[in-house]
């Protein structure tokens, strides 16, 4: 659905030049969702304005539905454009037009019929929960009202690739899982496509199905969001996923606990299936949970849990071999601190 | 003041109050008319705009500027053959209003560009992503957007027109400033110099008003 | 023009006419010494005030005016001739003469050296000025220069070297008192309350600097060009400007 | 240090009175971080914009440093908001200054020697990671920057009460987290008072000692943090503390486990002691973890654990009562489904 | 076109220019030196602003609207005494500067009104909140972020006020536009009267030029 090969912007400025996005290629299938995630100025931004070619990136291609955008005439731009909707960090909205007004704009660029417009409307505004305020203009609104205006304008024209730009940085968790359910259905039922840009890896967890990540203008990694959230390569990926599933565990707490710490990974099949209690109720260790969870990434169930195993480090070692041998990793992150073991 | 004077004048007065209505109608219906089309493509073929166009841009610009350039009275002569052929005559407030609203056009067409330049990128943008049209971008961003800049601005074309057109007695124009300078300046009559002086303070005042009003009442930000 | 419901005969709609002049005291003589008789005559008159000097003979040419007062016979003779327009003259009327004032001098003898001279800066009442000084044996000019367009240019002798400030006509009678010298036209020293009479030199007019009433050339033997001259000929006409425009000099045909 | 008392704001457009702040009461103590969260268009915001003056509140008081701010004047105003930062949901940078320039700006306002500026500039740069976009105007930064810039300009005058409005929202984890590290160390070093608008409890509950919940303009529940998400009352409440704490379990997953589903929080003292462990070993039932986590909230550690507790009714119902009494709470969230007991 | 005769007069033009650059220069200046501060005032005291006073708002307003009523030559008539008494002299391009100032400065002061109406309310308030004086707010926000606004509205103002100067030959100020309409229009000089506009259209491009580029460069939004 959209293919960017060797994208590269570069902007200049008068003393010096700033490179946004630096070679970047990917590809996002019909009915993907794609995350983008990465630093604050990484070109996450940059990157998502190329692909509808608000900003002509200064070398390279990118297609959507197959068609080359950086070698269309302005109509014909124009027409594809209609089929891109796109939620700004910034909402953007008309100032000077009601939220009515606004999404009716949308409709109006794609030519739908005065009369059909009014109902469509509704139907967008019951959809982002702002029917109440169809009437108030930007200025009455607050920051989260703005960008649910922004999200149904995008999807005011049934678009069938949807670029988010932070579209839930400014939503509060109820509202962001609504918006999130509601990208999700859009997605599933009439196979929109999204190109996501976010900081919150719990989104990318939630609803996309790839993700990548940018650091100074380059992607720096990509892949299936399982498989980046199972075994991220990069630091910085690793950083990321860390703050939603690898549990990186505060010297703080971990001071409290004697014994030794281990990640077990419980990967694909439906969690531990006992293994843990086996475990425990088989060796002579005694167990501690720090922290843990049953994540659905794209469906399929990854569990991550920290524990702490105290016992003879003989009894710890066979634990930890039945529990590997039971088809789980596990890594311990630090052996039981000897004055106690 | 000679109040027996006062009220003789009275009915110049008023002829000429109706003639300065007149040519501030027709001159401001053809600022806009003309001015605001010229203002936006102005604005609309610069750099990084949607019209792009480095020559139009400048070759419009360039024009502008002459009609700008050419003195008023120079103009009305210039404009002679133009006006005779347009309105079949070369006096009185309708020829006038010729010359009055081609000195108009240029002026608020810049003013039209300036408010549009105010409007943020980001909303030309998000237009833009919407597969909007020019003519939608134009009628519904930047339109909307610059009203409220533009009508401010329109107030100060209309202010200045009345001022043109107390020259526009070169003509015959006629009209309130026209009567103001014939008697004020070349005839030294003082009630009625300062009669229509007040004349054209309060109009200039009701303009100023409806102005800031209208200015106020469309603008929707805080 | 083909009026269906006119009573009048023949002449119809056009004992409708338009007079043009300049804002002031031509204007008031057409209106109270002209029209009263031309209106005894039958004719409906409008009078067209103009700013500047160029206006109303083109409105006369093209037909908008049917006569015109504001003008001497040189200006409009090389008006005419210039534009090529078909304009004639009438008659002369009396003509308010530019004065020389000055609040500093009694006389044009104690004018000091590099004195300033306000005069005004339209070609018409300019070149009057200097034909002034010059007769007055201030200035002179080359032989053979043309009276109307003279300027400060062509000046070739200034014995007193008197300076030059070229200002609006109108303007003139405000900088009485605040030049040393002023030249004004006699219309606007009138207009201004100036007595003419307080000059330290007044204008020798001759004839041909006297204003006239201009018609165009194909009209100057029809019947509104007779009855224009019938009634600045008349009586009634020299009563008026004998009460109301005192000062004004008769031209020599009226004091025969 | 902040005392707000019945505060109300009624917004008045041309058409309706919007009630953004409902009589609002609330005090936040010097040196205390509170947090306040609620749905968009609550009135957090307008609350915030209250605390400062920048919304004269319709009715009410409101008290900063014992000073009544409604009753100065403009000058003393002017002087007792140099001691109050803000940070702004939009940035609202000054466009035409560069970075250093709208950080110099702020310590203009307060009257800093110029040949100070510099110095304390470079170094506020150095705290936001923005040393390098020193001479960048707005336009050429992304949202995160911008933000960035925002935090250092209301940081500059070392103010002793910070107004943050969604500070961190458009950030990435990382960034946010090193935000709000420095938040919480300018917090206890200095004794900044902070009050902290945000829609991501996790923000909340990393650094705030207080919170409260808003809803329609009204505050309907406050207390500490640690209270608050102990024990939620109001239901909204719960709603958004769930999304940290007391992990919904989606019916997705709780599906696919047969047995006896309880949640099991563990106040205070470090964390499980083994009890869990224990339990598992005393008794015949093999147990499952869900998720699960020790929160250190406000440094006192909260765990809560959801787990799958199989086997025989009655050794289920002992194993809970065991766990109890070691001074745990736990609340069944499912009896186990009979068919796999 | 007559060669021998535009040389010979040459020398006219060159004073011409030179009394048009110096009654521009300092009537510019003036409209800048008071015109902007009235503006910021005429802003700044509007409601839900920082000095706002309802009182002198409307007041300044008034006033503002009252100069700009009156014809230019009724302005230079009235204006006879105040021009005496401070320069000296009622005649030539110094006196006339004084009408042309006064004619320029309530001008201006609108357009710096209307160009910081558009500056987002949302930048005053964070200045508020940082506790910035308003002589900050007004330095440091309103006139950056109007700069490039307010550049346009005085290229704007210049552009006007050389046509506004063409009619300071009333009053001997002389200029270009005054030979213009003394040449081209009273003596069918047409040589002269095609060089004098041809400056003025010089004059007025390259002020235009000037005043975009100036607004451009200082415009450090995208
Ligand atoms: N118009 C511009 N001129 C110069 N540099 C720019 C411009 N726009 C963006 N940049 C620079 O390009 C880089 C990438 O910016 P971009 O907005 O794409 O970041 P981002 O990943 O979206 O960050 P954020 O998460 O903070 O929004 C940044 O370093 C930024 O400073
Ligand atoms: N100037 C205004 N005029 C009218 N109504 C307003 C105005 N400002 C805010 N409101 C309304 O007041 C309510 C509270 O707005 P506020 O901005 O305080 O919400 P918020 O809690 O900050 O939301 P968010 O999390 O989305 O920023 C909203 O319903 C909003 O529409
Ligand atoms: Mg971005
Ligand atoms: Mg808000």
């Amino acid at each position: 659905m959209i293919e960017a090969s060797e994208l590269t912007k570069v902007y200049k400025t008068k003393k010096k030049r700033v490179i946004g996005v630096d070679n970047v290629s990917f590809k996002v299938g019909k009915g993907e969702i794609f995350g983008i995630v990465g630093y604050s100025g990484a070109g996450k931004s940059s990157l998502l304005r190329c692909i509808n070619l608000l900003e002509r990136p200064t070398s390279g291609t990118i297609r959507v539905d197959g068609l080359d955008l950086t070698k269309l005439g302005t109509r014909e731009l124009r027409q594809a454009r209609l089929k891109i909707g796109m939620i700004f960090q910034h909402f953007y909205l008309i100032n000077q037009k009601t939220v009515f007004g606004n999404i009716a704009f949308a409709l109006k660029a794609a030519g739908v019929r005065a009369d059909l417009i009014p109902a469509r409307v509704e139907e967008l505004l019951e959809l982002v929960g702002l029917s109440n305020k169809r009437n108030a203009y930007p200025a009455q609104l607050s920051g989260g009202q703005k960008q649910r205006v922004g999200i149904a304008r995008a999807l005011a024209n049934k678009p069938s690739v949807l670029l988010c730009d932070e579209a839930t940085s400014a939503l509060d968790p109820t509202t962001t899982k609504s918006i999130l359910a509601l990208l999700k259905k859009l997605n599933e039922e009439l196979g929109l496509t999204i190109v996501l840009i976010t900081h919150e890896m719990a989104v990318v967890k939630e609803i996309c199905h790839k993700m990548a990540i940018m650091q100074d203008g380059k992607m720096i990694e990509q892949g299936d969001v399982y498989d980046v959230f199972a075994a991220p390569k990069a630091p910085l990926t690793q950083e990321f996923i860390g703050d939603v599933v690898s549990f990186h565990i505060p010297e703080h707490t971990l001071s409290q606990f004697s014994g030794t710490i281990a990640k077990v990974i419980f990967k694909g099949s439906v969690a531990q299936q006992g293994i843990i209690s086996d475990t425990l109720q088989q060796f002579s260790v005694k167990g501690n949970f720090l922290h843990g969870a049953i994540e659905y990434i794209g469906g399929r169930p990854l569990g991550i849990f920290i524990m702490e195993l105290k016992g003879e480090p003989t009894a710890i070692q066979e634990a930890i071999a039945y529990i590997k041998q039971r088809s789980a990793e596990v890594e311990v992150i630090r052996d039981g601190l000897r004055a106690f073991s | 003041m000679d109040f027996v004077h006062l009220v003789e004048m009275l009915p110049d007065m008023w002829n000429a109050f109706v003639e300065t209505l007149l040519m501030i109608s027709i001159s401001t219906a053809v600022a806009i008319i003309v001015g605001f089309p010229l203002g936006v493509i102005l604005f609309a073929t610069d750099r990084g705009l949607f019209w792009e166009n480095q020559l139009v841009q400048s070759g419009l610009g360039f024009i502008v500027n002459i009609v700008r350039s050419i003195p008023f009275i120079i103009l009305l002569v210039a404009l002679y053959p133009f006006t005779k052929a347009l309105v079949g005559t070369t006096t009185g407030p309708i020829a006038a209003s010729v010359s009055l609203s081609v000195a108009a056009i240029p002026f608020f067409a810049r003013i039209v560009e300036s408010s549009m330049r105010e409007v943020d990128k980001g909303l030309i943008e998000a237009a833009i992503a919407s597969g909007a049209t020019p003519w939608m971008i134009i009628k519904d961003v930047l339109f909307l957007e610059a009203r409220a800049s533009m009508v401010q601005g329109l107030t100060l074309t209309i202010i200045s027109l009345i001022a043109y057109s107390a020259m526009a007695g070169v003509i015959g124009g006629g009209g309130v400033g026209d009567l103001a300078i014939r008697y004020g300046h070349y005839r030294y009559d003082h009630t009625i110099m300062i009669a229509t002086v007040v004349i054209l303070i309060i109009l200039v005042q009701v303009f100023q008003f409806i102005g800031d009003l209208t200015a106020k009442a469309t603008d929707k930000r805080k | 023009a083909c009026g269906s419901g006119s009573e009048s005969g023949n002449a119809g709609d056009s004992k409708e006419i338009r007079f043009g002049a300049t804002a002031g005291p031509y204007s008031d003589m057409i209106t109270k010494a002209i029209i009263p008789g031309l209106e005894e005559k039958g004719y409906t008159v409008t009078v067209n005030e103009y700013q500047d000097y160029i206006i109303p003979n083109r409105e006369l040419a093209e037909g908008k005016d049917d006569a015109n007062l504001f003008q001497h016979q040189v200006y409009l003779d090389d008006f005419a001739e210039n534009n090529d327009l078909e304009l004639s003259s009438l008659i002369s009327v009396p003509t308010a003469p530019m004065g020389i004032y000055s609040e500093v001098y009694g006389s044009l003898d104690e004018i000091e050296d590099g004195a300033e001279i306000a005069i005004p800066n339209d070609p018409t009442n300019g070149a009057r000025a200097f034909l002034m000084l010059e007769e007055e044996g201030l200035i002179s000019f080359e032989d053979g220069i043309d009276p109307l367009t003279v300027s400060v240019k062509d000046i070739t002798e200034n014995e007193k070297n008197l300076q030059f400030v070229e200002l609006e006509a109108a303007q003139l009678p405000r900088e009485v008192g605040e030049k040393p010298l002023t030249a004004v036209p006699g219309n606007f020293a009138l207009s201004a309350g100036l007595d003419l009479n307080s000059a330290i030199k007044l204008e020798n007019m001759p004839d041909q600097y006297r204003n006239v009433v201009a018609v165009r050339s194909e009209d100057a033997d029809g019947e509104l060009a007779n009855d224009i001259k019938e009634v600045v000929e008349s009586a009634e006409f020299e009563e008026v400007i004998d009460k109301e425009f005192a000062g004004f000099g008769k031209p020599s045909w009226m004091e025969e």
